[in-house]
């Protein structure tokens, strides 16, 4: 639906519509500011030098100078030969077709525009074999810019690892021979290692030592505490300030943020170049200050900066929004593969847990994409033992089908403490957002890590950074381990078990186990409680891991505790199951979780326990609370996000959510082809809607398309500065498009009597911005995505002013 | 770190009758890391090798010194270099911009959307590589301060 | 959009209208014939007892005792406070809101009528502890069906690989100690077998040495021969005959029918009891017969019958189209899963190749009916390995970069391989449609099983069933295999190879060797050829392990000529990426496949070889034409089947699409309350379309509803039958639906100027069967999926006439 | 088959020094499933034991042979009971219905939707179970008449 100004009467006028456009050129299609300087050229001046086109004379030449990509004006009626001459692919009418930050874009719109843009080119490459070769290099620029993003996410993720593992153990220590190996590289070589301290090397130093020569006792003991909590505080506070300095939008985990962006809402610089060096950095700093929290979920949000990025170098992807979220998509995935080792999780955890519009394209690329930094992340081989993650375990102890019941106990306790958590979360949070609390996030994050560094050191489990611990913990005691969990009294072996291999049978619980044990219930106490303080500061901060741990410590003490004489038993796989459990419980992923573990672990057989636990954590986690720790944080923040998962159950109808409710004054709507300019621009100012749908004549009502308040302004704008002889009193004409200019999305209707499920299922399924109402064809009323969530939060009870944007 | 250094064969053997356990770690082909080849001074007699090899895992490991020197010094680096940019920022850079003042606190009372592109704009029409760098070092300043004030002041994202 | 049929004058008539409803009420809405006889009570009378509600007479009176759950009649306006008392729970009126036979379901009526009855039960559920019992057991009847369809389709698998190696082994031979065993079960306890001829023992007797007492020499050889031929007619017969006698519908692979039916189109007994009978025992038959066909497609209709049948049991899905499409959804993931032991590639080849509505919901439901399916198969344990199929192998060998370029090779060979087949292929089958070839399916089957017989004797590879020569194939020749194609020379071992296990370095290729690959590469061609004919015969006929098989043989061919001397090489590996690429050229899977080939073997290591070989093979393939064989033979019957993955490049308009052409006469509209009975009867009668617009009047042509043909006769003719009073010059009065009964889909309206890519969109994404086309509110015109298929022809310059149904 | 018989532990050998590969089956508990329980006439010296039972690779294996001769009986007796009953349809149920031979052919001219449910509605409303069990074997009939015509004779489906 296009509109064409046209005027009919002369003299000039000055409007105060023209701050209006340096902005808008200035952040035309670019998430970040990086474009700017080089694309400072692309400015208004661009647009004159489209010649007059065609024989219209005035009215032609506006039309065709506003005729654009963006898909904003077209030249009147059914004879639009003339502006087929104009090239789709120069420089559009810029601004016109974006959208503002905070905003949510019109999926429709977009996507019909990237068609066209593809129609053209197909169109063009019949003609040189120049424009053939663009064709084929824009149809392979989807792979190419997948291989980048898992080359550079694969590699960032590698770094990440190094540099977290390093700086982790700088606060116990640091190495001589070189100062860059942490504490394993530091021994790879030694032969000194023994049986029992596999770790200890003389090339390793602690800070005690260094300090005072002595390694062991209660000074060396004091002094490493007191550089332990120091070097915690110096890195969370770095962490702090880098993200206060350089990107607050850096902090947290990302990934309901990132939920957001994928349905199509705008938060510009959030996946920016700046974000992507802030959170990289401040990543590493915060991990290995001991906070408990995780690397995985902001590595989802690095791997989508990257994308973002990358995107800039490629048009298809630069000036269209869908596409774009169409690679975010994929680098979701992408950037699960890296944090676990998971390409098809984390293309399945793309799929059921992040993103909106996934068509099997994506699935493919994606696939794609995750494989490739998998493949990267491995070449790099951060841990040195060409594992992806620190905690793979291969399992290939067998499972009974009696021990179902304790992996679904085990679930049971998952989803308890799934709820549990994502309440005290959410709790902790508002009160961070409304009270004073949240005016001292630097202090707020330094307190946290002192209480974290002083309870944590003493305790071996707490100490070691959440990673380690989950390895240490799924470990599959064998004979070859040395770890306190396995100190099972060491049977003495005779020659015929040489067949059978190593097995854990009649090996009685030592005295060493059950002091872990305590440790380990203390830890989890510990970690339960300051992860709810913990996620929702100020810095990068993930929580995989910290749920993971707690599953497996849960697991640990429980086989620990209730059957150290059964033999059967293998904890580590009880620590896994309880790690899906948690997780499952405060995330609700379902086939990604289990399949992550899968990969995890690389053996079938555990599917079913994973099944079991998960299953049942995401029941009863959901008897508690439908939403999971994601979908709480969007609503906490009133993002406008339409939940694909939750089925709309209420009755209502279009009617009853549509605006301008009864007692309204009527809906504000333009007339196809008898309004001023004055009118319209006094209607435009007096409202703030976002976009004003046009109708054949007041009378009548009916429907002829939408406008975008901001694309009117644009224009209007645009035919003030550029046309002769536009003034208040000209006369302002909206036609429907020329069949050349077809990118405009039409005008979504329902009729009134709709039943709000299917049109939220409308909404949903194209990703509509606005919907109008008809009834027998007249225009009764409008329906955003705003009002729908609104509704929804009505009828949940909640605040519907707690849905903040667009 | 030289490049033998970066393979090693670790070989650990658990304990066995009276022999404790013991970690044994040296620097051979993937080729030879086994068992035989790596426990130098067998602990047990000839006939028992068998056996107590049995009970040895062997593991062939690689890594890369030079990535992990390389990785961790351009992490310090860019870590110093943020650093130093953030203290630029904090204690330079007000001296140097006393010029205009007033810009600043009028920006941080109101925000609406039409009055900030202004100075934006005026940059990018700069001329000179230099301004337009300005220009959009000042952009993105205020973008940033828009973000602090968006997440940490206001609470409206991210919290 | 609802109607209400008011009579004006009184008089009864007899009308031709009633021999509708004994069909109606019998089809209702069981895709089978078993619900009829129990069901036969469900007929008419029921809605008779209905009391009549509210205080409207005899409008109410009509009004309520048509108004139902399935929404086809309400009550006038908005004072719909009477219909509400009416329990949407009762039988609705027969017939109304179903589908006929070969015609298309609409998704949006059929989701947002179980939303309504959700809704209900969800209302009903406050008011009684038992309605809450029986909303809790509604809530989870979903999950307990997917436990059913799992454990059934898990058990018949088991069956069928039981019945189908047995019967194989008879071809050669039977066992003496219990006719019931295969060749492999037979020896299984024995000690006579030896290393090189694992499978000789003196219970398992050859038909040679049974009829001639002599187990070698020419004459025991033709004896064999002939009695290879003898059963392999025998079966081929039985199967051909089974299927032509009972359930015709169980020939062929069922997948592209299955795609169809997914996607909304209805065949009536395809998934029926006997279909699932015939299926089941006429594929044990027809893969034992020796033909080149595989069992895996086929239990994917396995798998789906299963679930149809169990949807039977449980209302939610009994009565609901959409609902059930859902199930079996899932269904085709457990195919999969029993198919071929990888739950996860199941539901990412259900996710991928056959869905076309696959909510989250669906995911992790079909997750879990494919596990409990897998396990349920392997408690079965059909094979005495604990594997799920017979061709699963784990390697450990690593691959080097380098090889990358041999596995790209193998994928363009699969991709050659896969285009040219699917042209052969569909020529073939187009011959045997349209010449007399058809007319004699079951010489047909005859003729090719002597000739697969006659020929696959002599040659070793051919002679075993295809998933035994894909294991043979895939196996990593390691010390211990006696195969001939690890015919290398034996090396003499020495100690110091003890630890680094058995390797497979400088063993020279053996004379067997050669002979072997011979024989493969004589194996290789006759497969090619006699797939393509095979494939498409009437017998249930899968066509995974042919294309599999096709694979490695040529892999193992080029492993075999090229490089006898390279050490490094694993033969294995290249079979096993050969298969891929050959399968993902046919079939043009992608993820899913990988995923499959990746749960066969266990490790992720293969994951790379396995997606550049698929990937190259889809792109080389794409090259030759866009269809998978699926979508081929889809196209090759004329199914209505909107493929979801292509986009649609075209840019007409919806009015260049829509009916009534320019030259036709105008739409059949029906208007809202000027019409006699006797009018609509005679548009109804003059016309064909499935269904009318209604509008205001014929002047205006504002859009109020549209109303289905086969609706509105049951209607009208209850309403003869029922009410007094109506005659054909009758009122009938169609009016906006109350708000209490929402279950009728809303008429979808696009304008003319839509681009049409974007209807496309909407047709796929909310699963329309019709949509109107509006110009400013005023009704232009009508699209139907049939309308968009045919223009979809008409643009790839394919006859349009070859969509034959709705 | 007793049940003993149901569970197996077969070692292969391969060939070692001048001894032939050799395949060794045993009917032992998957504990006891190792080289040294299973291969029992020890080929080589007792001090070569061990390096030979490395090469040996030993696999325990279950079945249920009961599994499987239920499954080949139920499947033999389908199929017997399916042949049956087409017999039965072909050659002895046109003698049983002569009664009414002319709706036979008419149902084969014309299959117009409208005219198939008569017999069917009547038959559904049978009183007895026995004229239910025969409508709704003849409404199959004529369904799967449908189908034949459809899939093999005008390859409309299935093709």
């Amino acid at each position: 639906m296009f509109r064409v100004l046209r005027t009919t009467r002369g003299g000039g006028m000055e409007t105060d519509f023209e701050r209006l456009h340096p902005r808008d050129s200035a952040e035309e299609d670019d998430d970040d500011e990086m474009v700017d300087i080089a694309g400072a050229t692309l400015d208004f001046s661009s647009t004159d030098d489209v010649p007059p086109l065609g024989a219209g004379g005035l009215d032609d030449y506006f039309g065709s100078s506003s005729s654009s990509r963006a898909g904003v004006t077209g030249v009147t009626g059914m004879n639009g030969s003339a502006p087929k001459l104009v090239d789709p692919l120069d420089d559009p009418l810029p601004g016109v077709g974006t959208y503002e930050d905070f905003n949510t874009i019109d999926w429709v719109r977009e996507k019909s525009r990237d068609r066209d843009r593809h129609r053209e080119i197909t169109k063009k490459s019949r003609q040189s074999t120049l424009a053939l070769l663009r064709s084929v290099s824009d149809a392979f620029s989807g792979w190419l810019l997948m291989l980048l993003v898992g080359l550079m996410a694969g590699a960032l993720a590698g770094g990440i690892d190094i540099a977290a593992h390093w700086l982790t153990d700088l606060k116990e220590g640091v190495c001589l021979v070189g100062f860059w190996f942490n504490h394993e590289h530091c021994c790879w070589t030694s032969n000194e290692t023994t049986f029992q301290e596999r770790d200890r090397c003389p090339q390793w130093q602690t800070w005690a030592q260094l300090i005072s020569g002595q390694s062991q006792g209660a000074f060396a003991y004091i002094i490493n505490y007191l550089m332990y909590l120091f070097w915690a505080l110096i890195f969370s506070l770095l962490a702090v300030t880098l993200v206060r300095a350089f990107a607050p939008y850096a902090c947290g985990s990302g990934i309901p943020e990132i939920k957001t962006i994928l349905s199509g809402f705008i938060i510009r610089g959030y996946l920016g170049k700046w974000t992507l060096i802030t959170k990289t950095i401040t990543l590493v700093l915060a991990v290995s200050s001991g906070l408990s929290l995780g690397k995985e979920g902001p590595l989802v949000h690095v791997a989508c900066c990257c994308a973002n990025i990358l995107c800039h170098l490629f048009t298809k992807y630069r000036k269209n929004e869908a596409k774009r979220r169409e690679v975010l998509s994929a680098a979701a995935a992408v950037g699960v593969s890296v944090a676990f080792g998971a390409p098809i999780g984390g293309v399945l955890f793309s799929l059921e847990e992040v993103s909106y519009y996934f068509p099997l394209k994506t699935l493919w690329r994606s696939f794609f994409a995750a494989l490739v930094a998998a493949f990267t992340l491995r070449s790099i081989n951060p841990f040195g033992n060409s594992r992806l993650v620190l905690f793979y375990v291969e399992f290939h102890a067998p499972w009974h089908l009696v021990e179902l019941a304790p992996f679904i106990l085990l679930g049971i306790f998952g989803g308890l403490w799934g709820a549990l958590f994502i309440r005290a979360n959410i709790a902790w949070c508002r009160r961070r957002k409304t009270t004073r609390l949240g005016h001292y996030p630097v202090l707020e994050v330094l307190v946290v890590t002192a209480v974290t560094a002083l309870i944590a050191f003493p305790n071996s489990y707490t100490r070691m950074s959440g990673a380690e611990l989950i390895s240490e913990l799924f470990n599959d005691c064998s004979l070859l381990d040395s770890s306190q969990l396995c100190g099972y009294k060491q049977p003495s072996m005779n020659i015929s078990d040489t067949g059978a291999g190593n097995s854990l049978a009649d090996r009685p619980a030592g005295a060493g186990l059950y002091t872990a044990l305590w440790q380990l219930a203390l830890a989890l106490i510990f970690k339960m409680s300051i992860t709810v303080i913990t996620f929702g500061m100020k810095v990068p901060s993930g929580l995989f891991i910290p749920s993971m741990a707690v599953g497996p410590s849960r697991a640990g003490c429980w086989v620990g505790w209730c059957s150290p004489g059964a033999d059967c038993i293998t904890p580590g796989l009880y620590a896994m199951v309880g790690a899906a459990a948690c997780l499952g419980g405060v995330t609700r992923m379902t086939v990604s979780l289990v399949v992550i573990m899968f990969e995890l672990t690389g053996g079938l057989e555990y599917i079913v326990p994973l099944m079991a636990a998960t299953m049942t954590s995401k029941w009863v986690a959901d008897a508690f609370g439908r939403e999971g720790i994601y979908e709480a944080h969007i609503r906490l923040n009133g993002y406008p996000f339409l939940e694909a998962k939750e089925e709309f159950e209420h009755s209502s109808l279009a009617v009853d959510v549509m605006r301008p409710r009864r007692s309204d004054p009527p809906l504000a709507v333009l007339t196809q082809d008898s309004m001023t300019l004055g009118e319209v621009e006094a209607l435009v100012e007096s409202t703030h809607y976002s976009g004003f749908p046009v109708v054949v004549s007041q009378e009548s009502q009916r429907l002829v398309g939408f406008v975008f308040r901001r694309d009117l302004l644009i224009s209007i704008d645009n035919a003030r500065k550029r046309q002769e002889g536009v003034v208040s009193a000209s006369l302002v004409v909206f036609t429907e498009h020329a069949p050349a200019q077809a990118p405009e999305a039409p005008p979504f209707t329902v009729t009134d009597h709709t039943a709000m499920d299917i049109t939220v299922d409308i909404f949903r399924k194209l990703g509509l911005r606005q919907c109008l109402v008809t009834h027998n064809g007249r225009l009764l009323g409008i329906i955003t995505k705003k009002d729908i969530l609104k509704h929804m939060a009505q009828i949940a009870n909640r605040d519907p002013d707690s849905i903040l944007f667009n | 770190a030289k490049s033998f250094e970066d393979v090693r064969c670790k070989c650990i053997c658990p304990p066995y009758r009276n022999i404790s356990g013991n970690v044994y770690n040296r620097n051979v082909t993937q080729k030879d890391c086994n068992c035989l080849h790596v426990v130098d001074p067998m602990p047990v007699p000839g006939h028992d090798v068998e056996a107590y090899c049995l009970l040895c895992e062997c593991k062939y490991e690689e890594r890369s010194s030079n990535t992990i020197k390389v990785t961790i010094i351009i992490y310090l680096g860019v870590v110093g270099a943020l650093l130093l940019y953030m203290l630029f920022l904090l204690l330079v850079d007000p001296l140097i911009r006393k010029k205009d003042p007033y810009t600043q606190p009028l920006h941080n009372e109101e925000d609406s959307e039409e009055m900030r592109p202004r100075p934006e704009a005026a940059a990018s029409r700069g001329n000179t590589v230099l301004e337009r760098v300005e220009g959009a070092q000042q952009r993105w300043k205020k973008q940033v301060q828009e973000q602090r004030k968006t997440v940490f002041d206001r609470h409206k994202l991210l919290s």
